[in-house]
């Protein structure tokens, strides 16, 4: 499915995932963490809470496409204050 | 100019702010918009609060990427005074200018309610008007203003004195970010924020960042003037400098 | 319109279309209606759009008065509140979709009342919520409440306007339809008034704002059949808001709204393009000329009728003047938002639809309209009415102060404070009593004058007597109101009932409006606006008839009004009216003994103006500390929140107080009532001024202490404040297991 | 990367996604969209915002942890009228 495409033309999805610093203390995290013990589910240890970003691009022959994309974070999509993340590019158009 | 209001698209508080440097402190105002790359000459320089970008992605991230921001931060560069209330103090950690970051509150709701709020520093152009140690009522309206920054930072933060109100009790006390409800199951520090920071400065004193707001208890027809010392204490510090 | 389905009364009647009404259009079209002309008449004629079950009873209301400039008919009523303003509002409900999405359901209600404020040129300052929900206990019931109030908060919260006020009832005659009403009020210099009234041939038709997609598409259901493949992803989908854009859309439409670029303006609201155009061109006499393919879609593939019929949310018509396009597109662009020209207002009457180059629909608008069907349905007494009627029998409250305990320990009486934390209510800084008091007060920046906002409905009178208990919710507004010193200019109103071809429901429906009308005479507060929701039905499970009234007053001084809570040690307090047992329908029978019964307190409307009067005679004269409204839990319950609802402003205070009547009576419903408080140098002024407008007044204590105290006839309540606090404040995140 | 381990008692990292379904309008994905256009990135055709859980957890031998986890999703953390959702599960603790 990850097929690391760097560079072409066509259509490619790149789906950013954000998650907050491990040494940050993440309260919506914390919270489903409580409300699934609470729900009856045993043995939840604990839960990032984070982002996901499916972005559509039809890049330029001469990008590196992951370059662009982890400019795309660094400029807008992370705050590298208190969030780490990571890239995957997939072929065409991709669903959940 | 005197003083800018900046306007992003989104911005909700543009006009309450407005309001009180006109009408109340009869200062000449003039709105900026997000768009522009000048501030016009303004000496004093607000960026209002409200739901710029509608909050998406993470509140303030998108508007601190506006034009307008670099000629804010040549100003506060230059000396000049920026406050930054509720989202433009969001604003100003996304771009850098202040330190830190902010999460969502602490039980994940937006709240808007009156806190209260200890003064820590009385020596800044934005707090010569209030006494250290002081207690200001105030209206917080936010859904994310958890301050946050790493342990070693927020030290030298602390160590600076760049903390200038946090988040007590009605008596002062400083409440701790995970302290629990008292019996009436309210919170002073309502969103959880670390050392129950509620604004801080830079090292100059020039750039403030709060998540209360002072423009909204400003006008005594509202029940509460304790925010508007903040807005006297800037103008007077222009009129020192000018 | 060879692309589409084929039009038979059967597909007609899955449309909702009745026998009469399909061959109606028929006869009216001179042919069958096209698949898009199908769908464009079922949704026009539907209930929600033409009001066919309820317009004449609607007619009774009476709707003139000094203020009004527009009254029902427009997207909101107008009134004039001096200096050169109106103010715009409304009230409208989201009751179906809330239940389905809770979060995105409230939301789009607030979003779709909002336009229809601003589209009249007025800038949205205040809303309001009134909302119903079951029992908490009830399946999905915290779910549907926590994403209710938090689809309200985060659209009126990132739209900038504060959520000043509302009301919030549990009871289990919702717990399968849930009520969501939204009202939004607004300001305009009084010149400066839009209409939706097309005019000017080959004036273009602009869409501004998001683009279409297949949101809440009327009938798309149940003829999805005869689209064959890919039905699946043509079913409806949930409206979702976008209040950023909507924000943008408000500055951008009062931007462009200021030039005189701009005809008239309409939001696209139930039934999507389709009413807004016709309404539009049907006011004006006008055609309209549409050619859909130039309408902006969020997905390609949308057909004719998806496009006519879509709800999508933030979007609106636009007639500008020939020539002046560009002008306007200017504005919104500068709001990052999108235009297209979509097509013109034509001559000949009849509204002509385009797409893919075919000729969808062509229909003459005017027509189309005068022969809406109305109906006038068959009503008839519910059979249990006579033995619900009957007199209860009240259980002695020998425990008074554990009554009033077991009272405040309930989501129904206890604060509401969990749900309108979560709304900004001080933004735009007018908010000079917020949620919490018995009527909200906005500044009017500039001049010394306030408005008082209140919204009343109490649905188990109205179950139980439905005229009296619509007379009570207009009562009640009114004299919430004056408890802020306001004078009530117009109300809105939002029915929420059954199913009306149901004759039990078409009865109280009848009976509801015809008490609210006959208040309305009595206390001189003409309707100006509203909004009926029929329908709320789980199998034949209705919901109890809830008319809710949102009424707005004017206050000449704002600097003399009372508040709800005890202000100052050393007040005397005095009771207005009087006291009899009034126990049908009670929150004592309903919340301590789950008994619904009796007949409601009556509602003498000439006791009511007079105590109006007296209120805001009062205030005028600022001799009031605190005036508050005796209503659900009667005395009792007014007292305890006038000791500690000031907690948030300051401390709470103590009240002694002795009045002459059973000690159960401390829980009466009687109306007509209010207490206030009275600083002792103008209590004779008080008593006599009471005395010559024929109110009936007792000072019965005064202010102090931290203690409520009420002897009665031997008996005595005590309770600390503190403890009462304690348990009213936490009541409701407690029943939510917050 | 990631390993199908339906059953089993050490720790697990269950990775959930979440997106608005693709008929539903994403206003945040849109606003992103044209921030990202308006920051100079070409070629921004589409964004998708959704969500992303990690959930550690330490199952019971007994249970199927993707029925548990599918579980978890439908009680509490995906709104199934405007959201659909994928799981994966990763062996031991995962950071992104
Ligand atoms: N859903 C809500 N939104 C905003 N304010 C609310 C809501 N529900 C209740 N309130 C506020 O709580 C207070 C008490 O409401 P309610 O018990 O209905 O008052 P009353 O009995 O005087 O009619 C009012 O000030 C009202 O504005
Ligand atoms: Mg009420």
């Amino acid at each position: 499915m990850a097929n690391k495409k760097t560079k072409g033309t066509g259509p490619i999805t790149a789906r950013i995932t954000v998650y907050p610093r491990p040494e940050i203390l993440d309260p919506q995290g914390k919270a489903i963490a409580s409300a699934l013990t609470r729900l009856g589910f045993d043995g939840v240890e604990d839960v990032r809470a984070g982002k996901s970003f499916e972005i559509q691009l039809r890049a330029a022959a001469t990008q590196d496409v992951e370059e662009v994309v982890r400019r795309m974070c660094k400029d807008l999509l992370v705050n590298s204050v208190v969030e780490d993340y990571s890239v995957e590019l997939l072929d065409g158009e991709a669903k959940p | 100019m005197r003083c800018g209001v900046v306007v992003f698209p989104g911005s909700n508080c543009d006009h309450d702010v407005y309001h009180i440097l006109k009408h109340v402190l009869g200062q000449e105002v003039t709105f900026l918009w997000h768009g522009e790359d000048s501030l016009r000459g303004s000496e004093l320089v607000v960026l209002p609060g409200g739901f710029s970008y509608g909050d998406y992605l993470r509140a303030g991230a998108m508007a601190a990427l506006s034009p307008i921001m670099a000629a804010v931060r040549r100003h506060a560069e230059a000396g000049g005074l920026v406050l930054g209330i509720c989202n433009g103090f969001q604003m100003l950690l996304e771009s850098g200018l202040l330190p830190g970051a902010m999460r969502r509150n602490r039980n994940l709701l937006f709240e808007c309610r009156d806190v209260f709020l200890r003064v820590e520093r009385d020596d800044l152009p934005f707090t010569r008007g209030y006494r250290k140690g002081q207690v200001l009522r105030m209206p917080i309206a936010h859904a994310e203003g958890n301050y946050i920054h790493h342990a070693d930072q927020l030290e030298s933060l602390e160590e600076a004195g760049r903390v200038v109100f946090r988040y007590v009790s009605p008596e002062g006390e400083v409440a701790a970010e995970d302290a629990a409800p008292n019996e009436l199951g309210e919170l002073w520090n309502v969103n959880g924020s670390i050392n129950a920071i509620a604004g801080i400065c830079n090292e100059e004193g020039n750039i403030m960042g709060m998540m209360p707001h002072p423009e909204r208890c400003a006008e005594e027809i509202l029940g509460n003037v304790d925010g508007l010392a903040l807005f006297s204490s800037a103008v007077g510090a222009l009129e020192v400098t000018a | 319109m060879s692309s589409e389905p084929k039009v038979d009364l059967e597909m007609a009647k899955a449309h909702g279309l009745s026998d009469e009404e399909y061959s109606r259009i028929c006869e009216l079209l001179g042919r069958d209606p096209s698949f898009t002309e199908l769908g464009i008449t079922s949704s026009l004629w539907s209930e929600h759009c033409s009001y066919k079950s309820s317009k004449i009873y609607l007619e009774e209301f009476p709707t003139q008065g000094e203020h009004v400039l527009h009254g029902p008919g427009e997207n909101a009523g107008v009134v004039d509140i001096g200096n050169g303003w109106v103010a715009v509002f409304k009230m409208e409900s989201h009751n179906h979709p809330s239940f389905i999405e809770p979060y995105q359901g409230a939301a789009t209600g607030v979003g779709g009342i909002l336009r229809d404020v601003f589209t009249m040129g007025a800038r949205p300052i205040a809303c309001m919520d009134s909302l119903r929900f079951g029992e908490v206990s009830a399946p999905r019931m915290k779910h549907l409440i926590a994403g209710v109030v938090r689809g309200i908060g985060d659209y009126g919260n990132c739209v900038g306007i504060p959520t000043v006020g509302g009301e919030t009832g549990f009871h289990r005659g919702y717990n399968g339809n849930i009520l969501v009403n939204a009202f939004a009020l607004g300001l305009a210099r009084r010149e400066r008034i839009f209409t939706s009234r097309a005019s000017g041939l080959g004036n273009p038709l602009l869409y501004v704002g998001s683009r279409t997609g297949r949101d809440g598409i009327h009938g798309a259901t149940m003829a999805s059949e005869s689209f064959g493949e890919d039905s699946e992803a043509k079913r409806p989908t949930v409206q979702v808001g976008d209040p950023f854009t909507e924000k943008t859309l408000i500055e951008a439409c009062l931007n462009i709204m200021r030039t005189d670029a701009v005809v008239a303006i309409q939001d696209m609201g139930a039934a999507g393009l389709t009413s807004t155009s016709f309404e539009m061109a049907g006011k004006g006499d006008m055609g309209i000329r549409l050619d859909l393919d130039k309408v902006p879609l969020r997905e390609p593939g949308l057909s004719a009728y998806e496009i006519m019929l879509s709800e999508s949310q933030e979007r609106m018509l636009i007639l500008a003047k020939q020539g002046r396009q560009d002008e306007v597109a200017a504005v919104f662009h500068r709001w990052g938002l999108e235009v297209a020209e979509i097509g013109e207002v034509t001559g000949d009457g009849i509204a002509r639809i385009y797409h893919h180059g075919e000729e969808k629909a062509a229909m003459p608008i005017g027509p189309l309209s005068s022969n809406a069907p109305i109906y006038r349905r068959p009503v008839a007494v519910p059979k249990d009415l006579a033995q619900r009627q009957q007199a209860p029998e009240v259980p002695d409250a020998d425990d008074l102060a554990g009554s009033l305990k077991r009272l405040l320990d309930t989501p129904e009486m206890g604060s509401k404070s969990w749900i309108w934390h979560q709304y900004d209510h001080s933004v735009r800084t007018n908010t000079m009593v917020g949620p919490g008091g018995d009527a909200a007060v906005l500044l009017l920046k500039g001049t010394p004058a306030g408005l008082g906002l209140v919204s009343d409905v109490n649905p188990v009178y109205c179950g139980l007597d439905p005229y009296t208990g619509g007379a009570q919710a207009v009562a009640e507004a009114v004299r919430n109101l004056a408890c802020v010193g306001a004078e009530p200019v117009g109300l809105t109103d939002c029915l929420n009932f059954g199913n009306p071809e149901r004759p039990e429901i078409s009865w109280q429906f009848r009976e509801c409006v015809r008490g609210m009308s006959e208040a309305c005479r009595s206390l001189e507060v003409p309707v100006i606006s509203g909004n009926v929701s029929f329908y709320n039905e789980t199998g034949d499970q209705s919901i109890p008839p809830t008319p809710t009234v949102a009424m707005v007053g004017l206050i000449p001084d704002v600097a003399n009004v009372a508040r709800s809570h005890f202000v100052a040690e050393g007040d005397r307090v005095v009771l207005l009216g009087n006291t009899h047992a009034d126990f049908g329908g009670s929150a004592y029978l309903r919340l301590l003994y789950d008994i619904e019964q009796g007949r409601p307190p009556s509602v003498e409307l000439s006791r009511e103006v007079q105590l109006a009067e007296l209120l805001r005679y009062l205030t005028f004269e600022g001799w009031l500390h605190t005036a508050h409204d005796l209503s659900e839990g009667g005395l009792g319950i007014a007292l305890a929140e006038s000791c500690f609802t000031a907690a948030s402003k300051g401390p709470t205070l103590g009240v002694g107080v002795e009045v002459d009547m059973p000690p159960t009576w401390l829980f009466s419903e009687s109306q007509g009532r209010a207490i206030i408080a009275v600083p002792p140098e103008h209590l004779d002024s008080v008593l006599s001024e009471a005395e010559t407008m024929n109110v009936p007044a007792v000072e019965i204590g005064g202010v102090g202490g931290q203690e409520l105290v009420v002897r009665c006839d031997g008996s005595v309540l005590r309770a600390p404040v503190d403890e009462l606090h304690r348990i009213w404040a936490t009541a409701l995140p407690r029943a939510l297991d917050l």
